[in-house]
């Protein structure tokens, strides 16, 4: 059971672009109690699937700012990890930490800080993409009124007749885009994604990745569960990679 | 094989219990074949003849304490899937597997012992009684927990999800029991009724408790057991699971 | 002791079938339950002695 | 922040449901099909003979009732499942349990509902008149949602179990029995001319039992489905 263990590594983006740009984003996303200086952490984390162990002892903090790449590979426990900081995977050993507090107790608190996009799209095939991302944009308690939603599905560029159709007739990777558009309207600190880049095509990995690095540069956290190398300044990354 | 990163000790050592329980066993095994040999000397040869049933009315040396054990098992078992909920410990969870099939045999015996008094008593096998039609449903529980639990592969899930299941269920047993009881009256008024018990002369009393105790060390002995088994199986799982993640490596590469 | 004779014993009062099904079910189920776990401890015991 | 309140998000939930089951107007006209074939059925099988008929109507379309509920079961969570969004609705910030009673309720609109409001017609059928068809109905009414509650709680348990279709029967069949029991006893009650109020209160209060913990006990189920 070998383990690599990448101890707290710390990223402090070096642009000074960046730094301005940021800390200012990151001061008004504070007043609006959208984010506080603080960050994301696991400490000594441990997980298993059944009784097959796949990572020990994974601390890694992510900090305000800072994408998070998750790699490794196949059934290295990527999915696992992330479903774990999301909270729907309780792990064997150790905590995951938002602001210092423990995400078990902070509970919807803590899910009202993310937003996941899984490895599933959570869309439903007889509804289209409008209503689909209508309700779960509401549901998870982002802005989903009026023109929010078409202005998001045209940002991952589904044009304006595909968002009436039925997602079931749409393609594996129009799906995708309207999973990732949800990424359009949320206000969220922390993002997980799983896979994001699976079935896109080149526009649509641009269009997240410049989504992403926007987010980052607002003072966002990103963790990213991925096979390829993402678009993004190399400050801006740590890289996490799960052995057994 | 100690060294696999089993992570189930972390709670309490289920090693260690399987020791402990290893050297519990006997005593409870030899207190319980006492109690029960004592019981049967004076349920058969001490306790007299009933007036009003005659020899039948021996059966309830059996029935009542099958029927009671039957009913405090799935009691112990709920607190134990409980504990094993709130404070996420694995060896609760294996006790209350473990003494679910003991008590579902316990049902199983309450109910064809009660029918087998039934027969000479009311002159039939079954009665839509309050008691036996509860009791049939505890048997149905019992087997939809040990169900539920064999279909579930992922062993956290088989004990979290049965435990749930445990716990729904002892807040349905005794509304069940009312509801039935209820719809009883209702329907046929107290034309038969077993609360009306005649008055037992005192061996006969003493003959039942004598029995239910040993009935009682017999479950905790046969539940000990059964622990051992499945700390036993559970802990052969990981091995498995470790050639499984080798067997992998060796097909991504 | 009430009973004149062993085959008093055994008939019961006529209730003899009943009052020793239950007994034998009863036997049946504890002694089986008890052997089928002996032989499942067993089981388990000779694996480990075979790792 | 711009949190949805509770009842928003309860909204959300059912209205999503209800949309969705009216894309598939189809399954909702099988299970109300169902309860007809199965409740004619009895008739053919028992024989015409009005009283004896009358004497079992209750407890015939109670089952019936109590069959719908279960076929029903299995397009509850499962669908979602399967497509991600019950991960999702995982994350939602709120009470877990209060988005389960918006499923749950969205489920009985759509095979609960349509049962009671066919009852009074196929209580005619049976014979029943007048004030059985009325408390027939009412009972139908408190008590087909607390069969949904009921049921949810052994839909979430077997979530993706094989043969889970089977085992949610075996698992919710014994918890259905006081429903059940209050239930086709109110309308034998009445039929009696004993009055029915009481059973009818039972029900109630079955009905309250179920809404305080099997949404909590839903909850649960589904968070250790989903690890």
């Amino acid at each position: 059971m070998s383990v690599n263990v990448p101890s707290d590594v710390e990223i402090t983006p070096g642009d000074s672009r960046f730094l301005y740009y940021s800390t200012l984003r990151q001061f008004i996303y504070f007043r609006s109690g959208r984010i506080s200086p603080n960050m994301f952490q696991t400490v000594a984390l441990s997980g298993s699937r059944g009784e097959r162990q796949l990572f020990s002892d994974v601390s890694v903090t992510v900090k305000p700012g800072t994408l998070l790449a998750v790699v490794g590979e196949n059934g290295s426990g990527k999915t696992s990890f992330l479903r774990m900081l999301c909270g729907l995977l309780s792990p064997d050993r150790g905590t995951i930490l938002w602001e210092g507090k423990d995400i078990r107790q902070l509970k919807e608190l803590y899910s009202a800080q993310l937003t996941y996009v899984g490895h599933l799209n959570g869309i439903k095939d007889e509804l289209t993409p409008v209503e689909n991302l209508t309700v779960s944009a509401c549901l998870a308690g982002d802005e989903c009124a009026g023109g929010a939603v078409p202005k998001a599905l045209e940002a991952v560029g589904l044009a304006r007749p595909v968002h009436r159709l039925p997602t079931r007739v749409l393609s594996q990777g129009q799906k995708r885009r309207v999973a990732l558009a949800r990424l359009w309207l949320s206000t969220r600190p922390l993002w997980l994604l799983d896979e994001p880049f699976a079935s896109l095509d080149v526009t649509a990995t641009n269009y997240l990745t410049q989504r992403l690095h926007a987010h980052l540069s607002h003072g966002g956290m990103v963790v990213v569960a991925t096979h390829q190398d993402i678009a993004i300044p190399p400050d801006f990354v740590q890289q996490l990679r799960l052995t057994r | 094989m100690s060294n696999t990163g089993i992570n189930w000790f972390k709670y309490s050592s289920p090693q260690a219990f399987h020791l402990l329980a290893g050297r519990m066993i006997p005593w409870f095994s030899v207190v319980s074949i006492g109690l029960i040999l004592i019981g049967l000397y004076i349920g058969f040869f001490v306790a007299p003849t009933d007036a009003t049933q005659g020899d039948a009315y021996r059966i309830i040396f059996v029935h009542v304490p099958a029927a009671w054990m039957s009913m405090f098992l799935y009691v112990i078992m709920a607190i134990w899937a409980g504990i094993g909920l709130g404070l996420n410990a694995r060896p609760s969870f294996m006790m209350a597997q473990a003494i679910a099939p003991t008590g579902a045999m316990f049902t199983f015996l309450a109910l064809f012992t009660g029918s087998m008094w039934g027969k000479p008593t009311w002159g039939a096998w079954w009665v839509w009684d309050a008691r036996l039609t509860s009791e049939l449903i505890l048997l149905f529980q019992y087997i939809g927990i040990i169900l539920l639990r064999s279909s579930i592969d992922d062993l956290r899930r088989a004990d979290r999800a049965s435990a749930v299941l445990a716990l729904v269920g002892v807040v349905n047993v005794p509304i069940i029991y009312f509801s039935v009881k209820w719809w009883n009256t209702l329907h046929q008024g107290a034309s038969v009724s077993i609360t009306a018990a005649p008055t037992m002369a005192g061996t006969m009393v003493t003959a039942m408790l004598v029995m239910m105790f040993g009935f009682w060390m017999y479950s905790i002995a046969v539940t000990l057991a059964r622990v051992r088994c499945v700390i036993a199986d559970r802990e052969r799982l990981p091995s498995w699971g470790k050639q499984a993640s080798m067997a992998d490596v060796a097909e991504a590469r | 002791m009430q009973w004149g004779s062993l085959s008093d014993f055994f008939a019961m009062g006529g209730y003899g079938l009943y009052v020793w099904t239950s007994f034998g079910a009863a036997a049946l189920c504890m002694g089986g339950e008890v052997l089928l776990l002996w032989r499942r401890s067993a089981a388990a015991a000779g694996n480990h002695d075979g790792e | 922040m711009s949190q949805p309140s509770m009842s928003e998000a309860l909204r959300g939930v059912v209205r999503r449901d209800l949309l969705l089951a009216m894309r598939h107007r189809s399954d909702v006209a099988m299970s109300v099909f169902f309860v007809v074939i199965v409740a004619s059925l009895f008739p053919l099988g028992v024989g015409p003979e009005p009283a004896v008929l009358r004497m079992i109507a209750s407890g015939v379309l109670w089952v019936t009732a109590l069959l719908a509920c279960l076929l029903s079961l299995g397009r509850l969570f499962t669908a979602d499942y399967l497509d991600g969004v019950l991960e999702q609705t995982l994350l939602i910030p709120q009470p877990l349990a209060v988005l389960v009673v918006g499923k749950v309720f969205s489920h009985w609109v759509i095979s609960g509902l349509p049962v009671v409001l066919l009852s009074p017609l196929l209580g005619l059928q049976f014979g029943l008149s007048g004030d059985s068809l009325v408390v027939l109905t009412l009972s139908l009414l408190l008590g087909t949602p607390t069969l949904s509650m009921i049921g949810a709680i052994g839909a979430a348990l077997t979530l993706g179990l094989r043969g889970s279709g089977l085992l949610v029967a075996l698992l919710v069949l014994p918890l259905f029995i006081p429903v059940l029991i209050f239930g086709a006893g109110a309308v034998t009650n009445s039929l009696a001319g004993v009055g029915s109020e009481a059973n009818l209160s039972l029900l109630g209060a079955c009905f309250l039992l179920s809404l305080a913990f099997a949404p909590w006990a839903t909850a649960v189920a589904l968070r250790i489905a989903l690890e």
